[in-house]
């Protein structure tokens, strides 16, 4: 109760702020300023949001939902792993860091007919697509969380003949997760984006695919439709996050 | 019913793979299914959409998928890259593609787009398409603009940026751009000089043909069926379409209906009957590629297609 | 026993070069208690590093027992506190348990520990809820709990009023009387130094090793301190000490 | 010098990997078993890069490089300024973040009507998707990074009397650089996927152009050419910034 | 003048509550030099954080010269040295001289500073290149270069030898008889708070502020430690701290 409550407190000077701009929206769009196929008015966004409400929610969304969950949750497995191999080994960091760099550096629309090719228009070809957009964020934040340790604990550690593995559990696992939650933020996020962007390669549900096929009829008021409740998801995620983070990150000295 | 689980197992898994998101044009897929024609040939068909226009395409010819509906174009285009697809049969035996342009920009003949932007989508089509069309009229290319807008063909001639479209369909970007209140008209590509084309064809991958070739004329016998009723009653063959997709996504019924009467004539008439392809178009296509560059070599035309018997 | 043979140790950094050691020789016998005394940047935490195994001499050679000492060995407590912040003070004081696996100091042990240095009720506070003392006191209690044969304190009782040092001193003194561990020991109070050891090293800038016995009976009481024998080898070190200042 | 030599003996292992690779994968096409019109052989890729060199490099590579130049900057010095402001004033904080989240959980494609209006087909179109990309990850490593510093120093100087300013510039700034750092190492990559992505909405020159006219001749060894240079741009720029990173964080007690 | 009045404190971070000091009343005058002690964790830090501004005290109030005390009014040295790991030696002393943008201190004086105390050629080092005592000194040093008029100082002197030590007392003095500025100092040293201050203030575990005044003339002699006076106070500080024991 005390959580919801201050989170209303601290949300509402935000609430308070999109309430005006979207009555600034729907002024600018009503004079014509703005073309509503190209902005539509939020008035119209909001009824074609309720229009569609239980599609939008129980179908596009609990599907978009599901390719981030799996998508997001391998990107951390993964991605804390490579991060790890890396900072174990600089062998496997000097072959593993450019690829990873290289996956990150290809236009992913290039990849679509690879994806498919592996995957077909199955849910995968969109969770691969979330991977590889959100790992990325994991593997640079996880490892440089790493390496980010005061050495004076690792010598304490070691004085003590702890082994390689207990230094790292014991120390510089917990002197990550600062590093390490900036970045799954990010990632969350991202994973999010992966999703949507996974669902235009190909797909027959999802809030991706439904601003797409908004967007090729010119009906803007869905697109935006998508939009917002991607914006909400988004929105959310990121909150449970930060409240992971700090609950985490509690007895720190900050 | 139970007997028609039993059958089930007999049935032949099709995959097909549309140019684009389920539209008018689809129709007769949708009708024949719902119908069972395609079960009544011991196929199972499942339809899929792509990301990437040139995605069917490539997935055919690694028999990813069995079918893809794509563009006579492409085809030529993919023969010409050696990737092994062949079109078994024509859609819609005639051009959507037009010439799409703003009124207001006083634009009455292609030889007025002159000192006019023109907006494509990252064709290699669109230019030589305008280039014929200009220099027919006696106009000169080089003082018209090509604009590659990406994606979004619409908003870029609705906000203004360019004054006409090459690779807006008369039965989609048009009709959407006039109910929108966007001053549009349309000017046909074939009466200015490009060839006749199919703008869709069915495609297969050379090896699914030799192999399957009796599905895919079952498929082909089935969906004639199809096309068949939606020519009768083209108003519930659109509510078949329709009700199948109104789930999940409301398609403007007024847009649609108006594009299947633009498409129907142009999908089988008495002269070419529906599927059917015109060795002769095939031929002036292929021909009007190389001499315009757009395949780096001369294609074998007779290659690029097979017209079953069903 | 404990040997340092031609020990020398040089810090770089790029191009910075410090010879902070040079030929260092030291032998200390098991279950003896040495003080290592000396001005502030001579080197003598440096020494224990290189006791502990985590620098490596430049040159020389540092045996335990005849055999090469390696990292582990002994119980080495840093002259910062190096308190781990995201644990508890109990955890702290529990880690080289968790490290040797071994559990032979359990939960129970450790929280009478605690009481005996005056921080009872401290378990489950986290070290910034610590005074600089009371987390000394837990730097102090986690070595000890590492078990080893060998102690090296880096100042321990650095940042204790007098009383709670007192009391500190005495509770070492009567662990080390049952255990009979060896305890390399660096302090800068020389009361603290003779009343402690078996022997006093005073570490000189020029590398130079010092040795003075401190041949008082055990046990020791408090009043040692004020017995002429003991002031006479106090003033002697300061002498000595002072000494250095040219 | 120095660095060259340390350079190649750190990469030397990346690059005999990557000859393995290759020679592997033009194995595994010549023998038919990928299509080469899905994935090319590299000795077709290595053609089609040296065919069209100087075009790839003094055209498209430079256009690209141009846009993320300009959108890259543009995403520190406002992402900064906004993880600042943030930093200072909760409430500017409790408006902007969540501004800042809706922004990165829209599809760019669903945006690109909009930028058309506002944009055309200038650069500007592409700056403000390498912008929009950017500054996600340096908004929030730099304001995670300016909360992260131990108090015990801002006490110490706040009992100097010194200025929130002061405190920023002298404290906080330096102690955000390792958080702030990972970041721009996140940004600058995905900056370059911002420029790609931009080019996809309408451009006439650039690589992601480049490869999505490639796409649309169905020339596989095009695209992939394409790729190689963007992944190898992508690769330098990362290690530029690494460098940077290393350079400034030098004299921290790690 | 220095005043605290019915001051109160207590540490509360969620559930916990540590009430660490209750009605503290404390008066000093412009130019006293006066030491705190008392056993580890009573609140001595503490006390030293409200004069400096850094926490508020639930109740009384702190007046410097009749104003409530704010931040920036006085010179504060932390128990933890807390040096900028980023900034060289020289930057690190210079840090007070550039918050308050009076270049009062130039580079050359600071130079100098470092060379009294024993770390000339280190203006270029950092922090970690020095030992724990060594260390210290730059902390002392950047407190010093303030300039206030009230200097707080937390065991500057605790991780230095003897002999270091007292030349840095001897410094201090010095410093402290030309510019007459008021000092409090927390030290666990007795000798050394007898030795430097007007008056000892002794902290009791009770939040009791016990005062002792040292009457020794100035300029004091290194022999007044030997004398009976001396010894006599400091025996009688002794056994009042033994009597917290209990
Ligand atoms: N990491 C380092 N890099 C460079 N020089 C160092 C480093 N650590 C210590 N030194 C130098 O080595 C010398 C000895 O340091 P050490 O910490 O051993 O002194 P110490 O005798 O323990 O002094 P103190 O009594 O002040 O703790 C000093 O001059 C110091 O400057
Ligand atoms: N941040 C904090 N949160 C909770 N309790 C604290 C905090 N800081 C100090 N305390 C508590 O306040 C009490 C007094 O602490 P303080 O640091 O003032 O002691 P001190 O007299 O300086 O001790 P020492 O001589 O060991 O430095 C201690 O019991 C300590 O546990
Ligand atoms: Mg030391
Ligand atoms: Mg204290």
């Amino acid at each position: 109760m005390m959580k919801i409550k201050s989170f209303i407190r601290l949300y509402g000077l935000f609430a308070i702020f999109t309430v005006i701009f979207l009555i600034a929206m729907e002024a600018v769009v009503e004079a014509g300023f703005v073309p509503s196929y190209i902005i539509p008015a939020p008035s119209e966004v909001y009824r074609a949001i309720i229009d569609n409400l239980s599609s939008l929610i129980f179908v596009h969304l609990k599907v978009t939902m599901l390719e981030l969950g799996i998508g997001f949750i391998l990107s951390v497995v993964i991605g804390v792993i490579l991060a790890v191999a890396m900072f174990f080994s600089k062998t496997i960091e000097k072959i593993i860091y450019p690829i990873v760099l290289i996956s990150q550096t290809i236009p992913i629309i290039a990849l679509s007919p690879i994806f498919v090719l592996w995957f077909g228009y199955t849910i995968w070809s969109k969770v691969a697509v979330t991977f590889l957009i959100a790992f990325f964020p994991i593997v640079v934040g996880c490892y440089d969380g790493l390496r980010s340790g005061n050495s004076e604990y690792v010598d304490l550690l070691r004085s003590m003949g702890a082994t390689k593995w207990q230094i790292f559990t014991k120390f510089h696992v917990s002197s990550a997760l600062p590093v390490f939650f900036s970045s799954l933020k990010l990632a969350i996020v991202y994973a999010l984006i992966g999703a949507t962007i996974g669902e235009w390669l190909g797909a027959s549900e999802g809030l991706g695919y439904y601003s797409r096929r908004m967007s090729g009829q010119l009906n803007a008021a869905g697109v935006f439709a998508a939009i917002t409740i991607l914006s909400i998801a988004g929105i959310i995620l990121f909150i449970i996050m930060s409240l992971i983070e700090k609950r985490l990150l509690r007895n720190r000295r900050s | 019913s139970s007997g028609n689980k039993a059958d089930n197992n007999k049935l032949k898994d099709v995959t097909i793979m549309l140019d684009w998101y389920p539209n008018a044009v689809h129709s007769a897929l949708y009708v024949a299914k719902e119908k069972g024609y395609f079960k009544d040939e011991g196929i199972n068909l499942k339809i899929e959409m792509p990301a990437d226009t040139n995605d069917p395409l490539k997935m055919a010819a690694v028999g990813k998928i069995d079918l893809a509906i794509s563009y006579q174009k492409q085809v030529l285009l993919s023969r010409s890259e050696d990737i092994p697809v062949v079109s078994i049969g024509s859609y819609v035996q005639h051009p959507l593609d037009a010439l799409i342009y703003n009124k207001s920009k006083g634009i009455t003949r292609p030889k007025d787009l002159e000192g006019k932007k023109v907006g494509y989508a990252s064709s290699p089509t669109s230019e030589p398409i305008i280039k014929t069309l200009v220099e027919h009229d006696g106009g000169d290319m080089s003082k018209v603009k090509m604009v590659d807008v990406g994606f979004d063909l619409m908003p870029a001639l609705a906000t203004g940026k360019v004054d006409a479209l090459e690779g807006a369909y008369i039965n989609h970007e048009y009709l959407l751009l006039k109910k929108e209140g966007v001053n549009v008209g349309k000017m046909s590509l074939e009466d200015n000089g490009v060839p006749d084309s199919s703008e869709l064809v069915f495609v297969t991958g050379e090896k699914t043909l030799k192999s399957e070739k009796d599905t895919l004329t079952k498929f082909m016998k089935a969906l004639a069926k199809g096309q068949d009723d939606v020519k009768k009653n083209p108003k519930s063959a659109l509510n078949v379409l329709l009700d199948h997709e109104n789930k999940n996504f409301k398609l403007d019924k007024k847009v649609e209906t108006e594009s299947l009467n633009i498409l129907l004539p142009l999908m089988g008439d008495k002269t070419t009957p529906f599927g059917q392809q015109n060795p002769k178009q095939w031929k002036n296509l292929a021909d009007w590629m190389y001499k315009t560059k757009i395949t780096p070599k001369k294609v074998n035309y007779k290659d690029a297609f097979m017209n079953l018997n069903y | 026993m404990l040997e340092l043979k031609d020990v020398s140790y040089t810090f770089k950094d790029g191009q910075k070069v410090n010879p902070v050691l040079q030929n260092i020789n030291l032998t200390i016998h098991r279950g003896e208690f040495v003080s290592l005394i000396g001005k502030s940047g001579t080197g003598k935490s440096t020494i224990l590093k290189l006791i502990a195994g985590l620098l490596h001499a430049d040159h020389g050679s540092i045996l335990l027992d005849d055999k090469p000492i390696k990292l582990g060995d002994v119980g080495y407590m840093p002259q910062h506190d190096l308190l781990f912040s995201w644990r508890t003070i109990l955890d702290n004081i529990l880690l080289p348990t968790e490290i040797k696996k071994q559990k032979k100091v359990k939960k129970q042990e450790a929280i009478q520990w605690l009481e005996k240095v005056g921080l009872a009720g401290y378990e489950k506070a986290y070290p910034k809820e610590l005074s600089g003392g009371m987390r000394q006191r837990v730097a102090f209690l986690r070595t000890l709990l590492t078990g080893k044969n060998v102690l090296l304190l880096d100042e321990p009782f650095g940042a204790l009023d007098a009383l709670t040092k007192k009391e500190m001193q005495a509770w070492l003194l009567s662990i080390w009387q049952e255990t009979k561990q060896t305890v390399i020991f660096i302090t800068h109070d020389l009361e603290e130094a003779l009343y402690l050891s078996d022997r006093v090293m005073l570490l000189h800038p020029d590398d130079d090793l010092e040795e003075s016995p401190i041949p008082f009976e055990r046990p020791r009481s408090r009043d040692l301190l004020y017995q002429q024998d003991f002031t006479r080898i106090r003033k002697k070190l300061e002498d000595r000490l002072r000494h250095d200042e040219n």
